[in-house]
């Protein structure tokens, strides 16, 4: 929970403020920020010798049940409100852009088997992805580019962001529905067609000629 | 094709207009996996413990009726029909002996493991969609306060610096005049001066040396300096017409005389 | 605090949800909302027979002490940081500068002259000193006031402090190396100043040049 424990020598050097004070302190910065906030970030503004981490338990507990929740995205923290209230927020909701059948499958397979290259992508699915949905994934910043895979070409690899985990209300991309039983089964290994050294170049050709751009 | 035709032929009313329907649809695949995935789904078993065979034969049959009812299908589509042809012949005929690559069952196995991955994707897919969504089930802090950013300016020196600093104070006494040390530096100046007073009365060739000032030769520093400098100074002088000069071979001594009548330029 | 009381025959009719489920509902009105939320539109929100304003009574009271409290805005509510925390809602960015070229010269005849009078630093650096290169360095708590000299005006005179002495990782002033050693150690920038018996106009000017070294 906490990130950033204190030399108990350096601790007396600093008088920290009394923890009920940061748990108000890190309601405060939670409640000012619309987007998640790294527990080193609050730690920052917070006084010296503050635990943030510790403060965040505090916090996280006395919100449980009440009709805004704090709740855990990646490295940060945000107040969200409890779900089971979206009824009363009609005035607040946005309007969701449409995305296409390929664009949810393409975004569920980057989620599922990230880091994952397009190639991969196109693999599992067995048609080209179009420059177009990859391009609306990173616009909306629910994927970006991850580190490149080390093979021949040194193809980019794609990855969920946080804000993909904030959307969809993830912790971590450990907490994606059935993700457990998908490795379980095997359906998230990367099996190679058998025989794919010959053919590899036959695959590639295959996903270029349904290229839609 | 036979037999694929007359399976085709034998499976019942309601299938083969389900059959024509996707063939209507065509369009509307995502490829042929996402076909192959859609015929799967009529033999109403788990894809695990699917007829890679019959299925085959399923995908075949619709690309023969697309044929005949003269849809065009994208070339991935005729791709995937070789692929399964060959794959099909492969599972009816027993091995050849020493044949290579994979077996016929390990290829129907990936197909099998294709389809269950795409089907397990678009089943996760829907999954991830059907959850509580930022914006539509839960809710961000609308009133969001800004975060005003303090600059701060910090001055830092090193102790260098400082040091550096002192030195500088204490030392500027004995500082000299921006110059570094002349004292064995003869200039290109002091050679123009030299030469243009002493040219008029060299009538033939002079080696250059000979202009050097007297006293430079001896120490070599300012031998080295001298020499440089007179012929900085030969060549300035011969560019503005004054004198000529020559050199036999390379590294031969050169000689310089005066130009009687100035060179037209 | 509630301006809408129903008739309770209606009341009965509608079965209004327990109010501290009115209260969660309240919270997260409130807290999604871009601007200050009436009563009434919070009542026209909630299931029929709510009673915001009750609700938002209990939820004003929880908040109490926190780290935001519940205000009204005119007619309206919100949350709104605890005026205490303000402070938490800044990031401080320090940027480090350099110290002036006037600044450091003076700083270093300090540390060797110490304890020196203000005539003394001038008559050394050739130059006056500006009131507000001293003021620095005081600022700076790298110089601090010394004894005032004995001699007529009594002049005040200045010293280095504990800081100074922390900050380049001395123990004393009298660590700081000689002219002697500085010249063995190759550290004496044989370089002249031009016109360095100028006056400090030009100075500052010309100093402002060599900056960079």
């Amino acid at each position: 929970m906490s990130d950033s424990r204190y030399d108990p020598n350096e601790k007396s050097l600093f008088e920290a403020p009394p923890l009920a004070e940061q748990e108000r302190m890190v309601e405060a910065i939670l409640f000012a920020s619309a987007e998640p906030v790294t527990v080193r970030e609050m730690q920052d503004r917070m006084p010296h010798g503050s635990d943030a981490g510790e403060a965040l338990a505090y916090l996280q507990r006395r919100y449980e049940g009440r009709g805004v929740h704090l709740v855990k995205v990646g490295n940060a923290w945000a107040f969200r409100t409890a779900p089971d209230l979206g009824f009363l927020m009609q005035k607040e909701t946005v309007e969701m852009r449409k995305l296409s059948r390929a664009a949810i499958e393409t975004l569920a397979i980057i989620a599922y088997h990230q880091p994952v290259t397009r190639a991969e992508i196109e693999e599992i699915r067995g048609v080209a992805v179009s420059r177009g949905t990859i391009d609306q994934l990173l616009e909306m910043e629910w994927i970006r580019l991850g580190r490149r895979r080390m093979t021949p070409g040194r193809p980019v690899t794609f990855i969920v962001t946080e804000g993909f985990l904030d959307h969809f209300g993830l912790e971590s991309a450990r907490d994606l529905p059935g993700i457990k039983e998908l490795r379980a089964a095997g359906l998230l290994d990367n099996r190679p067609m058998p025989g794919a050294d010959e053919e590899e170049g036959d695959m590639v050709g295959q996903s270029e000629l349904f290229e839609e751009e | 094709m036979a037999e694929a035709t007359s399976l085709f032929e034998s499976t019942s009313v309601s299938e083969r207009l389900a059959a024509e329907a996707l063939i209507v649809d065509v369009d509307g695949f995502e490829g042929p996996l996402d076909l192959l995935l859609t015929l799967s789904r009529t033999q109403k078993v788990d894809l695990r413990r699917i007829s890679v065979l019959a299925l085959a034969e399923q995908y075949l049959a619709f690309v023969d009726r697309a044929k005949a009812l003269r849809i065009e299908l994208a070339a991935d589509y005729l791709v995937m029909a070789a692929w399964l042809a060959f794959l099909k012949s492969r599972l009816l005929l027993p091995p050849e002996p020493g044949e290579e690559g994979p077996s016929a069952e390990d290829m129907a196995a990936h197909l099998a493991f294709q389809l269950e991955r795409l089907s397990a994707m678009r089943e996760a897919a829907a999954q991830l969609m059907a959850r509580d969504r930022l914006g539509r089930d839960f809710f961000a802090r609308g009133l969001e306060e800004s975060v005003a950013r303090v600059r701060k300016v910090r001055y830092t020196a090193s102790l260098l610096d400082m040091i550096q600093a002192y030195a500088r104070i204490r030392t500027r006494d004995e500082f000299r005049p921006y110059a570094f040390d002349r004292r064995d530096v003869f200039t290109m100046e002091d050679a123009l001066d030299r030469m243009r007073g002493m040219i008029g009365f060299a009538g033939d060739w002079t080696e250059l040396t000979s202009y050097l000032p007297e006293g430079w030769e001896l120490e070599p520093k300012r031998r080295r300096s001298a020499t440089a400098a007179t012929f900085a100074a030969s060549l300035e002088l011969a560019k503005q017409g004054h004198i000529e000069i020559r050199q036999s071979e390379t590294f031969a001594p050169i000689a310089i005389r005066a130009r009687t009548t100035p060179r037209e330029t």
